[in-house]
């Protein structure tokens, strides 16, 4: 028990401990961005790695998070309308937008709105037998919906500008460095939580009837479970994890817009769980946060090869090494220790 | 307790199943044969609910089958297994039959890890020998060790129904052995239909035999009333066999 | 004609583009299962092409050529060894669809570039201009020319062996994997034709593709895999519909409506239109 | 013509030959038989490529043609025609004809030749393949074997889930083939074909050849009860 | 599950990856840095990477002059890459990280939006050089580009002069269109106008034929346009071939300048008329001067349109405000910017210290065959901006006022 999470507690220190303590405030910011990336792409790793789902709309999810906290802090910066609304000529709070005055609501909309709708969508497209590429698919033209739905509704939403210009954050200055060191830290717990719970999940019966799921929905069903109800509830918390990430990353980073959900960001965090290492948890973690990290570093080196970069990263890993970074440590490892 | 009336099937135009008929009462041990697309797997489809019948009705135990989908249909007790064996290479031996034992569970108890092995798996595992592999992922295992795993996980859901679709397919002479031995012992204490065309295995196995040809039942009854039959003949042999050799065995 | 009515017209052409940029697919997705990402950039390659030569009739074979080698490449490069992993073929063409669009961006530069309508399709008919009337005759002759190579010529009948019993076209003598090659090669090639059809209704940059890619999916989803009279009523289809939603509504909503639609319709036809009815279940 | 010797092969994990010998001969009409599931059909699949060979050889007329796909040995002569009268059903008889001659590059006479074996498909030319009765998709799927104009005809179970009368149509399709020369690799189940038809038989078994002989032989008693029920 | 021990040293080296590149060395004490952020990659490149070049063609003429304080100005520049919230991250980098003395970006209202709060939280100077929706004073921005009583208004005045009393809006359906097309219909209500319709399309739409149907069917005296980049393409097409002419139904345009009327193609929109502050044909001797450096730096292919000159400008009154200060310290150099007036190719500017936007001349101008804008009309005088139309009477309760 105490070996198997030793890796786990070191990563642990080095992130809660280490990093706070040697980044700039800046750089501290943008390792907040990146695990909230990864908290999204623990979503993707339980339903893809793990369920075979490949979901090619978390951006969605992602999306309602971070507007639902976005709302929340508009509302609280001391009374009046939201910037927004005002050059948009909205007069008065519409009724859509009262309950996220209430931060216990803000949140629980965050987190149980895109259950919710991953339940009903699940429900509707797993029950019709819809798998593999046509759920990719679908999911993929609800992402590019979503935007549009967001940018066509500019007085409620903020439109393509999205919703930007946050004072504070429960009470804290976001301007402020200690407020900002404060949500990394939040963050990364919210990760690490997430992910000792997700490992669990995965390791526990549940986690072996996705795999089987995965492997043989068909065989799944002769064996008593009924798989559409497997997949949506897998698809529900994955959606929740991504809505959580979206409530997360708006403070952090100051911004939510619909180019933040659209159908390449939502593409992009499968390619860094791809590149990760689909099958392992720690995988999609550590995908996100290298191609974050690699997005950053690259745009302030040569911008124009970033493209060219992530594309030939992808082509490369999913012709060599399809289990992506874990999967090829692994090897190596196995090639050094036998 | 198994009862199939009229049941007809249609794919395209073609009757894969033309009016059958039959009842298999609790606790027998029922082979089912005919010649290549005699429609042996068509009727396990249907009783498993994969293929819905155009007409006539499934009955198991009380309730109507037409119509169910395939997991609620496992959950009245009814469990099969498929030509080619799909046990999960990615899961342990003790984790497929694990999870074959689950379905039961509610959902959010799932979510906790395996702690032990329970009285069904343990079961399964001493009935099909697979107890010193337990540990092993279903990966590695050999093509008769899956079919054995393949009837241990049916054996963990604790059916009261069980069909077998060519169990013994592609084992060897000790491999089939062993799984008659495994299938008369399974039989004590629950209802087996087996398809199956290895006929030395019939022969040391089966009590009753239903005779499937061209969609219906031709002929039902012992191994011995069922080679006596010219009609059997006729369909494994060929139409004029009685004619052209004059002979019966 | 009232503006309402006229809304016919439009909603045709509208789905005239979309049957042309599913045309394509149809052979790639349909006939072979294979989720090509990149198919978009085809359709960009074939655009490019226009824009080099400068003329649209030309550009419609060379184009074809263009982007059908592409296909070609792509299919002999990576895809085949990706037959039957359908999601790991829409990721690696993802990451091949990114390469293309920047070696767009670096070869003809990030603006957009616009490719002369040729003089004989200004001016029109009623509400529907010449280059609209030419993108539905251009999508019409596509379809004749899809449903002539399948039905009447060599290598058509070829592929609709493979499709229809991919091992007893082998053991038929047909080298399966040349069709698959060919396949590809047309599926990509009339990518390239939809390309200059474009460049009639818009702009040619380095994103074209992206623009149509998912509804070019959806047109073949909801039509059925590989049916090309699914796919020519699928894009009928969802092209009234946009065109009478936006109608009423906004071009936004419209969008939002035709989605709405096709996850309605795949509840009622999981499989699309028409499907296949085959013996093999398991 | 055809040699095959110590071919083993299978499905996945699963073996189902187990070192299978057989010579078809010039001229000749060799008949498989065996009960349901011994290994037939697996074994005309490993004949003709559709399976890789786990071991052994097949050679066809002095060649080598273990290593080859199956499109390159029909091109070579192996004519085939699988269990379950395959065609491809949304083609019409002519076109199910036509991809066949065309893929091995034969001449259009080769189709008027193989509608003179079987010419009650001729009326049926325009009609697709999949709406034609089994007897029918049985004949064209023979007749399609035969446009590659082949040196040796590889055929499982022809006469399987087929009407009487066309049965009948069909063996003498193939007595017809087999006098003009044709060596034949047959696998049948019925033994009254067999009997009429082979000049020798090799009877399968768990994956073994467990009999070989004339046709004679086969009235055995001991041959027949590898047979029946 | 383990983690592998590389993967642990892997998130190790890439922690310290990330500290390690903050220690870039700050520049020599003898330069000023100065921040350019703008899209260099994904659709707004187009349009933005013209506007790098003439801000980075003004620090060239500068530092050539002998610079700014007997300083060289450096600048470094940054991607925005299309994408708002990468223009908030990277002008936190230049800000803390790169300690720019200024930043000279952002194109969309959008990129604008999300820079706003980082630069008002560091108190940094942003100068933001297009055209834009109003209704917006940071006092951490300058705006060299118009307001919409520079240019919306201007254009409103000029169909009114025409005898164009019935209009259709066609917009992108983002901030800008549906802030002009709320004022457009309040000036239309106090003038006598009539709005026929008003429609929004998703940006990069190309399905105009609704569209179109919609407008010839109403059949309006002119269209205002306030569609953006390749839409207007595709618009376009779809106009012309309906048979509408500029004479039958001009559509007057606000986001098309010289650089977009090649990409439109000149066939499409010629004689159509737009409105900007700025045209390459504007008869000035400073214009002159700026199209013959432009031409000899990137070009003589090249055409110089109304965002690139307001890019140029800023650079301009950036180091004129400093020079006045003496200092670039933000507060100093905004205090010192009020008031300053320069001679630049649009004719004289001048920085409206309150409102810190610029006094500029609105102009209309019509498309001309070789690809350039004839001005036909102008305000005579330059406009004091007023970015909440408080001087306009129907404008009251427009927002924010």
């Amino acid at each position: 028990m105490i070996r198997r999470n030793l890796p786990f507690a070191a990563v642990a220190v080095i992130v809660l401990v280490v990093a706070p303590l040697l980044l700039e405030p800046f750089r501290l910011s943008l390792l907040a961005k990146y695990l909230c990336y990864a908290i999204v792409a623990l979503g993707i790793g339980l339903a893809w790695g793990q369920a075979g789902m490949l979901t090619l709309g978390q951006g969605v999810f992602f999306g309602l998070g971070g507007y639902s906290m976005a709302m929340h802090l508009k509302l609280t910066e001391g009374g009046g309308l939201p910037d927004f609304m005002v050059w948009s000529g909205v007069e008065e709070l519409p009724a859509l937008w009262v309950p996220f005055g209430d931060p216990v609501l803000a949140l629980a909309t965050a987190v149980l709105g895109p259950m919710l709708i991953a339940a009903v969508l699940g429900t509707l497209v797993f029950r019709q037998r819809v798998r593999g590429a046509y759920f990719a698919i679908l999911t993929q033209a609800l992402a590019a919906a979503m935007v549009i739905l967001l940018v066509g509704q500019q007085g409620l939403t903020g439109g393509t500008n999205g919703m930007t210009n946050f004072f504070d954050v429960f009470g804290q200055d976001l301007a402020d460095d200690s407020t900002q060191r404060g949500l990394y830290l939040v963050v990364a717990s919210v990760l690490g939580v997430l992910y000792l719970a997700t490992r669990q999940l995965v390791n526990s019966r549940y986690g072996r009837l996705l795999v089987a799921i995965r492997d043989g929905e068909d065989r799944v069903r002769f064996l008593g479970y009924d798989p559409a109800l497997v997949k949506t509830v897998t698809f529900a918390l994955s959606a929740g994890m991504a809505g959580l990430a979206g409530a997360l990353f708006v403070p952090v980073v100051g911004i939510i817009s619909p180019a933040l959900l659209g159908v390449v960001p939502s593409l992009e965090l499968v390619v860094a769980v791809a590149v990760g290492g689909r099958h392992a948890l720690a995988g999609a973690v550590l995908g996100a946060v290298v191609m974050g990290y690699a997005q950053t570093a690259f745009s302030e080196q040569f911008a124009d090869g970033w493209l060219y970069l992530q594309g030939a990263l992808f082509i490369l890993v999913m012709t060599l090494a399809p289990k992506g970074i874990i999967g090829v440590a692994e090897r190596w490892r196995r090639a050094r220790t036998t | 307790m198994l009862e199939l009336r009229d049941v007809q099937v249609v794919f395209d135009g073609f009757r894969a199943l033309d009016g059958v008929n039959l009842t298999v009462p609790d606790g027998e041990l029922r082979f089912l044969i005919g010649p290549n697309g005699a429609g042996k797997t068509t009727l396990i489809d249907v009783i498993t609910g994969l293929t819905r019948p155009v007409a006539g009705s499934v009955r198991f135990a009380g309730h109507d089958l037409v119509g169910r989908k395939e997991h609620q249909i496992v959950r009245l007790g009814v469990g099969r297994t498929f030509q080619t064996s799909v046990v999960f290479e990615e899961l342990t031996v003790i984790e497929n039959l694990d999870l074959a034992a689950g379905f039961r569970r509610p959902l959010w108890t799932l979510a906790r890890r395996r702690r032990g092995v329970s009285e069904a798996v343990a079961e399964a595992l001493a009935r099909t020998g697979l107890e010193d592999l337990a540990e092993r992922s279903a990966g590695v295992l050999s093509h008769g060790q899956r079919q054995w795993l393949e009837i241990g996980m049916l054996l963990a859901q604790r059916p009261r129904l069980l069909l077998l679709d060519e169990p013994v397919a592609g084992m060897s002479k000790d491999e089939r052995e062993r799984t008659g031995e495994l299938l008369t012992r399974i039989a004590d204490d629950h209802t087996v239909v087996v398809v199956e065309h290895d006929m030395e295995f019939l022969r040391r196995h089966a009590s009753t035999v239903t005779v499937l040809h061209e969609g219906r039942v031709l002929v039902e009854g012992s191994v011995d009333q069922v080679s006596a039959d010219p009609r059997v003949q006729e369909v494994y042999l060929g139409r004029k066999a009685s004619d052209a050799v004059g002979h019966r065995p | 004609m009232s503006a309402f009515a006229n809304q016919l017209p439009i909603g045709l052409s509208i789905g005239a583009v979309l049957l042309l940029i599913a045309l394509g697919l149809t052979f790639t997705f349909g006939q072979m299962g294979v989720i090509n990402m990149a198919h978009g950039e085809f359709i960009m390659a074939g655009a490019y092409t226009a824009f080099l030569l400068g003329d649209l009739v030309p550009a419609l074979p060379a184009a074809f050529l263009v982007a059908g080698t592409m296909g070609l490449i792509l299919e002999r490069a990576a895809i085949r060894h990706f037959y039957g992993r359908p999601l790991d073929t829409l990721l690696l063409t993802w990451g091949v669809s990114l390469v293309l669009q920047q070696l767009a961006r670096d070869l003809f530069g990030a603006p957009n570039v616009q490719v002369p309508a040729p003089a004989w399709l200004s001016g029109g008919v009623g509400i529907l201009p010449y280059n609209r009337l030419f993108i539905m005759g251009l999508a019409v002759a596509g379809v004749v020319a899809v449903w002539a190579y399948l039905t009447r010529t060599r290598l058509g009948r070829r592929t609709q062996a493979v499709v229809q019993n991919r091992r007893l076209a082998a053991t038929s003598g047909i080298d399966t994997g040349r069709v698959d090659m060919l396949t590809f090669f047309v599926g990509s090639g009339l990518a390239g034709v939809a390309g200059v059809a474009l460049t009639l209704i818009g702009p040619v940059g380095p994103a074209l593709g992206t623009y149509y890619i998912v509804d070019a999916f959806l047109v073949v989803v909801a039509g059925g895999l590989g049916q090309l009279r699914g796919a020519v009523l699928a894009a009928a289809g969802l092209g009234l519909l946009n065109s009478y939603a936006e109608f009423w509504s906004d071009a936004s909503l419209a969008k939002v409506i035709v989605l709405a639609a096709v996850i309605a319709f795949l509840q009622v036809r999981p499989q699309g239109m028409f499907v296949l009815r085959s013996r093999a279940l398991t | 013509m055809l040699s095959v010797t110590g071919l083993e092969s299978g499905y996945g994990r699963a073996r189902v030959l187990f070192g299978v010998s057989l010579e078809v001969g010039a001229g000749q009409l060799v008949c498989v038989m065996g009960r349901n599931g011994v290994g037939k059909t697996t074994l005309l699949n490993t004949v003709m490529g559709v399976l890789p060979a786990v071991a052994g050889t097949v050679t066809f007329d002095g060649r080598d043609v273990t290593k080859l796909k199956p499109h390159e040995r029909v091109r070579l002569g192996m004519g085939y025609v699988p269990q379950g009268h395959r065609c491809f059903p949304q083609l019409s008889v002519q076109d199910n004809l036509l991809v066949t001659l065309e893929a091995a590059k034969q001449p259009k006479q080769a189709l008027d030749e193989a509608l003179d074996l079987f010419p009650a498909l001729k009326p049926l030319l325009k009609r697709s393949a999949g709406h034609l009765s089994g007897g029918q998709q049985q004949q064209l799927a023979m007749a399609r074997a035969l446009v590659t104009r082949p040196r040796m005809l590889v055929l499982d179970e022809p006469t399987e889930g087929i009407q009487p009368s066309i049965i009948l149509e069909i063996e003498a399709a193939i007595e017809r083939l087999h006098a003009d020369g044709l060596p034949l690799l047959l696998v049948e189940q019925y033994l009254d074909i067999a009997l009429r038809l082979a000049d020798t038989f090799a009877i399968l078994d768990g994956g073994h050849v467990v009999r070989t002989g004339t046709a004679q032989d086969l009235h055995r008693e001991d041959v027949r009860r590898l047979l029946a029920v | 599950m383990r983690i592998p021990r590389p993967i642990v040293s892997a998130i190790l080296v890439l922690s310290l990856a990330a500290c390690g590149s903050d220690a870039r060395p700050a520049g020599d004490s003898g330069d000023i840095k100065v921040g350019i952020l703008h899209s260099l990659s994904g659709t707004m490149a187009i349009s933005e990477v013209t506007v790098r070049d003439a801000e980075l063609l003004a620090i060239e003429e500068i530092n050539k002059a002998g610079g700014v304080l007997g300083k060289q100005l450096v600048p470094v520049v940054e991607d925005g890459a299309s994408d708002w919230p990468t223009f908030a991250e990277k002008a936190t980098k230049l800000i803390r990280q790169d300690k720019v003395a200024t930043v000279f970006g952002g194109w969309t209202s959008a990129s604008r939006k999300a820079m706003l709060p980082v630069f008002e939280r560091y108190k940094a100077l942003l100068w933001y050089p297009v055209q834009y929706e109003g209704l917006e004073s940071s006092p951490y921005i300058f705006y060299t580009g118009a307001t919409t009583n520079q240019q919306i208004i201007p254009g409103l005045d000029y169909l009114k002069e025409q005898g164009k009393k019935r209009l259709f809006l066609v917009g992108s359906d983002y901030v800008f269109p549906r802030t002009a097309n709320k004022i457009i219909k309040a000036y239309a209500a106090a003038n006598g106008m009539e709005i026929l319709g008003e429609e929004y399309t998703p940006l990069g739409h190309t399905e105009y034929s609704t569209l179109v149907n919609k407008v010839t069917q109403a059949r309006p005296d002119a269209v205002f346009n306030t569609l953006n980049g390749d839409s207007n393409v595709a618009f376009f097409k779809a106009l012309k071939s309906t048979g509408a002419t500029a004479e039958s139904m001009p559509v007057l345009s606000v986001s098309i300048a010289e650089e977009e009327v090649t990409g439109i193609g000149v066939d499409n929109v010629v004689g159509q008329p737009v409105a900007w502050n700025y045209y390459q044909t504007t008869d000035t001797s400073a214009n002159k001067a700026f199209v013959k450096a432009y031409k000899a730096r990137y070009g003589q292919d090249k055409v110089t349109s109304d965002p690139m000159e307001a890019g140029y400008n800023a650079v301009y009154l950036w180091a004129e405000a400093v020079k006045k200060a003496g200092t670039t310290e933000v507060e100093a150099v905004r205090k010192a910017a009020g008031g300053i007036a320069l001679e630049r190719p649009e004719g004289l500017v001048t920085i409206d210290g309150e409102s810190q936007h610029l006094y500029k001349t609105a102009r209309i101008g019509i498309v001309q065959p070789d690809g350039l804008i004839k001005q036909v009309w102008d305000s005579g005088e330059p406009i004091k901006p007023d970015p909440y139309l408080k001087g306009y009477p129907w404008a009251a309760g427009l927002a924010g006022q």
